[in-house]
């Protein structure tokens, strides 16, 4: 363990950017492929595969579009619910990412199967949740689960979901006045 | 009638308890014996024995001043700061060891996994409660000291239940 | 560590002291010894041994070996021992602090744990009066927007109201009642009715809402259920043929009624679990719901006083089950195991000089015998008391009954949830109104087919 | 309010939210409240209806997925059982299964069979836990006293295993962190055996209690479709009949070459969500008994990490299922000794959304009975 946990993390090494080169990887397992070719036949260029693992894959989808991809997922394949959804910052790309996990009860042969939604929206360095550019339309109306965790993203990242009725505060408290705490500029104290 | 019946049998049930030992452990009067001396690694396979992870004990014979499990605990609880000492040992050049305040400790062990080399233990001592916030700073000194602990009480499963003894 | 508080001066101490003690002389003597005075001139004084008992012939016989025992007896016999002490508030608040003792500790032992144990050494028995100790020591805190009046005279009509329900209660022969009323059974009706108009008053008083919310369940719960209490006990009633308890228990010298009326025995316990808010029927303390209902704002003594009602009202509870359905003090004498016609009025022996009567009465309890030449309250003609064997074997006859009763009430309480307030009222009065009626009929059938009753078979 | 985009219940008739202002009376629940937990519920009744629920949940909110960015791989693993001390290995699982992943490194058979054994151990401690408080919740205290209790013997078991009464801080990427002691294999069948024979015998105190079944049956009443539909999870998922449990479906460990057998109840009410747990128990039990018969006797129990382990550039989502649902934990990646992103996606968290619903035209009692058998827990939720 070196001394290197406790510095913030460093700045300077910007990682590549959101979707690195697939490398040399075995070759993507069939039934996970073929879910994955439904919607990238639909929506050829909005969105990218980032990888296609077993059980697991994700594909990357331009904000505009992601309520679109979310309505064709919700209707052409049995991704019936989101487990969560996972926001991340990118504060040297500018973006913060919204990475919703949809799963299936319904179809056994996809119980295994979890399909991550992903999207970036810009950041802004002074943010002022809900009336700046960081704005997503909500996938409340498609997959009902997310209501909560599209809340918490809000309070902890400060991405608006527009068409979400309930836009308030979740975990933080009411007189919460600093910046969106899981934000990488947000620090610690003593860390 | 399926309604009185349930409630015969839950009284029933209720009453047949009545009769039942009882589990409780009678604390200051038994002690619950536990398994081995505390949570501590083999020198010879390096594997961690099982054991209760109770108040540390330190060897100073083996400590070499390495801040490994300060630095372990620094992610965890900041329980652990390195003191001087009196420099009586050859092989700890920097003469500082461990003194760990238990008011912020939480006994998770992973100081003891940290220690290469197998220096610091942990002991069947649980009883550290103390009048003062200072008391529950245990220096390297006192870390020495192995815990006189007597546990006796087990647990016991018989047909009218289980119970301690 | 004690720490002697930091500004402490001895003699601002002791000058606490004197002036306490100063205060307390003047109020004593300027009010205290008046106000006895006046109170000793309206009292009747009783007569022993041909004196009139002023306070200091009683001060004076006190140390009188040869007098303690016709005084002790006095005393016994008076109407405020019988209030205070015997068979009225001391008497139940001696078994409510027995009912709370044992409730720890069976419910400890239904739930395998152990319950109070190092309070007072034996399995905790002093837990009770170091729990009152705490009560009492605590800040007694009031709502700033609380009625204060009604807030504060909530626990103590509550207190008040079931100490005035323990006074009903026969607890054994020969009129050991504080009052003993023609109309015992509607009077005992009467102050069942105080307790939800308590409930809704202090629980308005205390303007929160917890606690309203549990008023209004109180005055649901207690409202709908007096109705099936009252016709519950009807039967007995038609069957008997009066209201008065002890005539009530007399009746059941041959069998108790319970025999006959099982069905209303199960509505009056299950109205009467209702009643004193218990569980399975403690929705208006309901914890998880409603905090603790209309109990939220108590603090300290206040919430003592409400607890010590609600156990005086449980032995009284418990008690008019016994008298009403199990034979209250009816039950064989203990010893030695005789006729009570052998005890109470005895044989007389014939070729004596002077007829005298050979009882069986046990020797050493001459405090509770009868004996005509110093009993000076017989003069009156309203009360008739029996021998000390009878007394005790009443006694101990109806404490047991009525401990039986309590161990069922109690019972519940380990062994059912809470139910809801809808469930509550539709039991209320759907079941048991209904199964109330269907008591009074098998009661009214009995009478007419004259199986018992005025002039039955039985 | 806001509108519902799944049609509400049928409410009673004569109940509108809009027009009866001054009829309707709000009701803080919380946080400080023997029926909430470490919540508030803001509540509105209309007499004895709830008419609105708004749960509010992070009053113990500690930014675990805060803390986890700047502590590294290893140290992050007496914080991230913090949200639920009574389940500790289960919130662990998934942390510790997804940086095996990203570090790869593989775990010995006998450590997974550890695992799995104390991983039921602690879903059973858990679920008494939990079912103590819905005793008392439904005010019945002897509910209250016998699971906690009975639990002792468990967390005697794990402490003679981790060291540990609650917090054990076993699970670490590569097996666990001590051997079992000696003869464990006896004393564990003898408590569990014991403690299966004790939780059979709740049934008649409180399952089949006929008082707590005319209580709760019926009451909040989750169909399978909007259980599907809001996203739910755990025993409040399979008490609306959907047949999800991960141990099965996407088996972790050596859960595939265990015979784990799911519970399912059609009802989808208060009562079945309170029983589905329960038998979870039994099935633990179950489980714990085979996994030590297929236990290797012997053999190592923790592959080495390097000091220091780092992951790749990737991400991991992995889930297990915990005490109260599928917990999962998706972990993001940038080749450093500290997770960039760790979320922690938990079951209260997801069972939380039927609240608001379930409670809407329900009765004030029921609400702690609604409440409670959602199988939430507050410290899990608010991370």
């Amino acid at each position: 363990m070196s001394k290197a946990e406790t510095t913030p993390p460093p700045k300077a090494t910007p990682p590549p950017k959101a979707t690195p080169p697939e490398k040399t990887e075995p070759p993507a397992p069939a039934f996970e492929k073929s879910y994955v070719d439904q919607i990238t036949n639909q929506f050829s260029d909005d969105v990218e595969v980032e990888y296609i693992k077993e059980n697991r894959t994700r594909v990357n989808v331009k904000k505009e579009k992601i309520a679109e991809v979310a309505k064709f997922i919700k209707d052409n394949t049995p991704f019936d619910h989101a487990e969560s959804v996972t926001g991340v910052d990118f504060p040297e790309d500018k973006e913060i990412g919204v990475v919703y996990h949809l799963g299936s009860y319904t179809d056994d042969t996809y119980s295994k199967q979890v399909l991550a939604l992903a999207t970036r929206v810009p950041r802004e360095e002074n943010p002022n949740p809900g009336n700046d550019s960081t704005k997503l339309p909500s996938l409340r109306d498609m997959f009902y689960s997310v209501e909560f965790h599209e809340r918490e993203v809000f309070e902890m990242l400060g991405v608006y979901f527009e068409s979400h009725p309930d836009n308030r505060r979740l975990l933080l408290p009411e007189d919460w006045a600093d910046l969106p705490p899981l934000r990488k500029d947000f620090r610690n104290k003593g860390r | 009638m399926g309604t009185a019946t349930g409630i015969i049998k839950a009284l029933n049930s209720g009453i047949k308890h009545l009769a039942v030992k009882r589990f409780t452990l009678r604390y200051p009067e038994q002690k619950l014996k536990f398994v081995g001396d505390g949570y501590q690694f083999d020198p010879a396979s390096g594997v961690a024995i099982a054991g209760l992870k109770g108040r540390h004990m330190l060897f100073h014979d083996h400590c070499t001043g390495c801040q490994l499990c300060s630095i372990a605990c620094e992610g965890v609880a900041e329980a652990i700061a390195m003191v001087k000492v009196p420099d009586t040992w050859g092989q700890n050049k920097k003469a500082i060891m461990p003194q760990i305040d238990y008011g912020k400790c939480v006994f998770c062990g992973l100081c003891v996994d940290a220690c290469p080399f197998y220096a610091l233990y942990m002991s069947n001592d649980y009883e550290l409660s103390s009048f003062t916030k200072e008391g529950l700073i245990y220096t390297p000194a006192q870390l020495q000291v192995k815990p006189q602990v007597q546990q006796d009480s087990e647990l016991i499963i018989d047909k009218r239940g289980a119970r301690h003894g | 560590m004690s720490v002697i508080a930091p500004k402490f001066r001895l003699g601002y101490f002791l000058k606490a002291i004197f002036d306490n003690a100063f205060w307390i002389l003047t109020l004593v003597t300027l009010a205290g010894i008046p106000a006895i005075q006046i109170a000793l001139f309206f009292m009747p004084l009783p007569v022993i041994d041909g004196e009139l008992l002023t306070a200091f012939l009683a001060f004076t016989w006190l140390f009188n070996p040869a007098m303690q025992i016709p005084l002790i007896k006095t005393l016994l016999y008076s109407d405020l021992f019988r209030i205070a002490a015997f068979p009225g508030f001391g008497f139940a608040a001696l078994i409510a602090a027995g009912t709370i003792f044992v409730e720890r500790k069976m419910l400890a032992k239904l739930q395998l744990r152990v319950g109070p144990f190092y309070c007072g050494k034996i399995e905790g028995i002093l837990q009770l009066a170091g729990d009152g100790l705490k009560l009492i020591s605590k800040e007694i805190i009031i709502p700033a927007k609380a009625d204060k009046p009604l807030f504060w005279a909530a626990p103590v009509l509550f207190v008040g109201t079931a100490a005035a329900f323990v006074a009903l209660i026969p607890v054994a022969p020969g009129g050991w009642v504080v009052a003993d009323l023609d109309v015992g059974l509607l009077a005992v009706f009467a102050v069942i009715g105080f307790f939800p108009i308590i409930t809704i008053l202090s629980a308005w008083s205390a303007n929160s809402k917890f606690p309203f919310i549990g008023g209004i369940r109180a005055l649901h719960q207690m409202v709908s259920f007096e109705i099936p209490l009252i016709l519950s006990l009807l039967g007995v009633v038609i069957l008997t043929g009066t209201l008065n308890l002890s005539e009530i228990v007399e009746s059941q010298s041959n069998f108790p009624w319970i025999i006959f009326m099982p069905i209303g025995a199960i509505v009056f316990f299950t109205t009467m679990l209702a009643e004193l808010e218990r569980i399975p029927f403690d929705l208006p303390e309901a914890e998880s719901e409603i905090v603790a209902g209309w109990l939220t704002e108590f603090s300290g003594m206040m919430y003592g006083l409400v607890q010590l009602g609600s156990y005086l009202k449980l032995y009284a509870f418990a008690a008019l089950f016994v008298i009403i359905f199990l034979g209250g003090w009816t039950g064989p004498v203990f010893w030695p195991p005789l006729d009570t016609e052998l005890i109470t009025e005895g044989v007389p022996i014939p070729n004596y000089v002077g007829d005298p009567i050979l009882t069986v009465a046990t020797p050493g309890l001459p405090l509770f015998d009868k004996d005509p030449n110093e009993w000076v309250l017989q003069e009156q003609g309203e009360l008739v008391y029996t021998s000390g064997q009878l007394l005790i074997s009443g006694v101990i006859w109806f404490v047991l009954k009525t401990v039986g009763v309590i161990f069922f009430i109690l019972l519940p309480r380990g062994v059912f949830p809470r139910i809801r307030l809808d469930m509550l009222l539709h039991i209320g009065w759907y079941k048991l109104i209904g199964l109330a009626f269907v008591n009074i009929f098998i009661a009214l059938g009995l009478v007419y087919a004259g199986v018992i009753g005025p002039g039955g078979i039985l | 309010m806001t509108e519902q985009v799944i049609p509400t219940k049928q409410m009673p008739p004569g109940l509108q939210v809009e027009n009866i202002d001054d009829r309707i009376m709000t009701l803080n629940v919380g946080p400080q409240h023997p029926g909430s937990g470490h919540m508030r519920i803001i509540v509105k009744i209309d007499g004895d209806y709830i008419v609105d629920a708004d749960p509010d949940p992070g009053y113990v909110h500690r930014g675990e997925e805060k803390m986890a960015e700047s502590r590294n791989y290893i140290t992050n693993i007496p914080h991230l059982e913090r949200p639920v001390i009574h389940d500790s290995c289960n919130i662990l699982y998934p942390y510790v299964l997804g940086v095996e992943d990203l570090v790869g490194i593989e775990v010995p058979e006998r450590a997974k069979y550890v695992r799995v054994i104390t991983a039921e151990l602690n879903r059973c401690i858990y679920i008494q836990y939990w079912l103590a408080i819905y005793g008392i919740f439904l005010g019945h205290s002897t509910m209250f006293m016998w699971p906690a209790g009975d639990r002792e013997l468990l967390i005697d078991l794990m402490e003679k295993i981790t060291g540990a009464r609650v917090t054990h801080a076993y699970f670490i990427p590569g097996g666990v962190r001590n051997d079992v002691p000696a003869n464990f294999e006896d004393v564990c069948l003898r408590q569990v055996n014991y403690f299966e024979k004790r939780i059979k015998e709740y049934a008649d105190i409180f399952y089949d209690n006929p008082i707590l079944k005319a209580r709760t049956e019926d009451t909040g009443v989750l169909s399978k479709e909007d259980a599907i539909r809001l996203g739910t999870t755990g025993s409040v998922l399979r008490a609306s009949g959907v047949d999800y449990d991960i141990r099965v479906k996407e088996p972790y460990d050596v859960y595939d070459e265990l015979d784990v057998h799911t519970n399912v109840l059609k009802a989808g009410d208060s009562y079945a969500r309170s029983k589905i747990p329960w038998l979870d128990m039994l099935e633990s039990c179950n489980i714990i008994r085979q996994a030590l018969e297929k236990m290797p006797k012997s053999g190592s129990i923790r592959t080495k990490l390097k000091p220091n382990p780092k992951g790749g550039d990737d991400e991991v989502y992995r889930r297990v299922e915990s005490g109260r649902g599928a917990a999962g934990c998706h972990i993001i990646s940038k080749s450093k000794p500290e997770p960039y992103r760790l979320k922690l996606s938990v079951g209260s968290f997801r069972n939380l959304i039927a609240l608001p619903y379930l409670l809407k035209g329900e009765k004030l009692g029921n609400m702690p009975a609604v409440y409670w058998s959602l199988n939430y827990w507050p410290v899990e939720a608010d991370r």
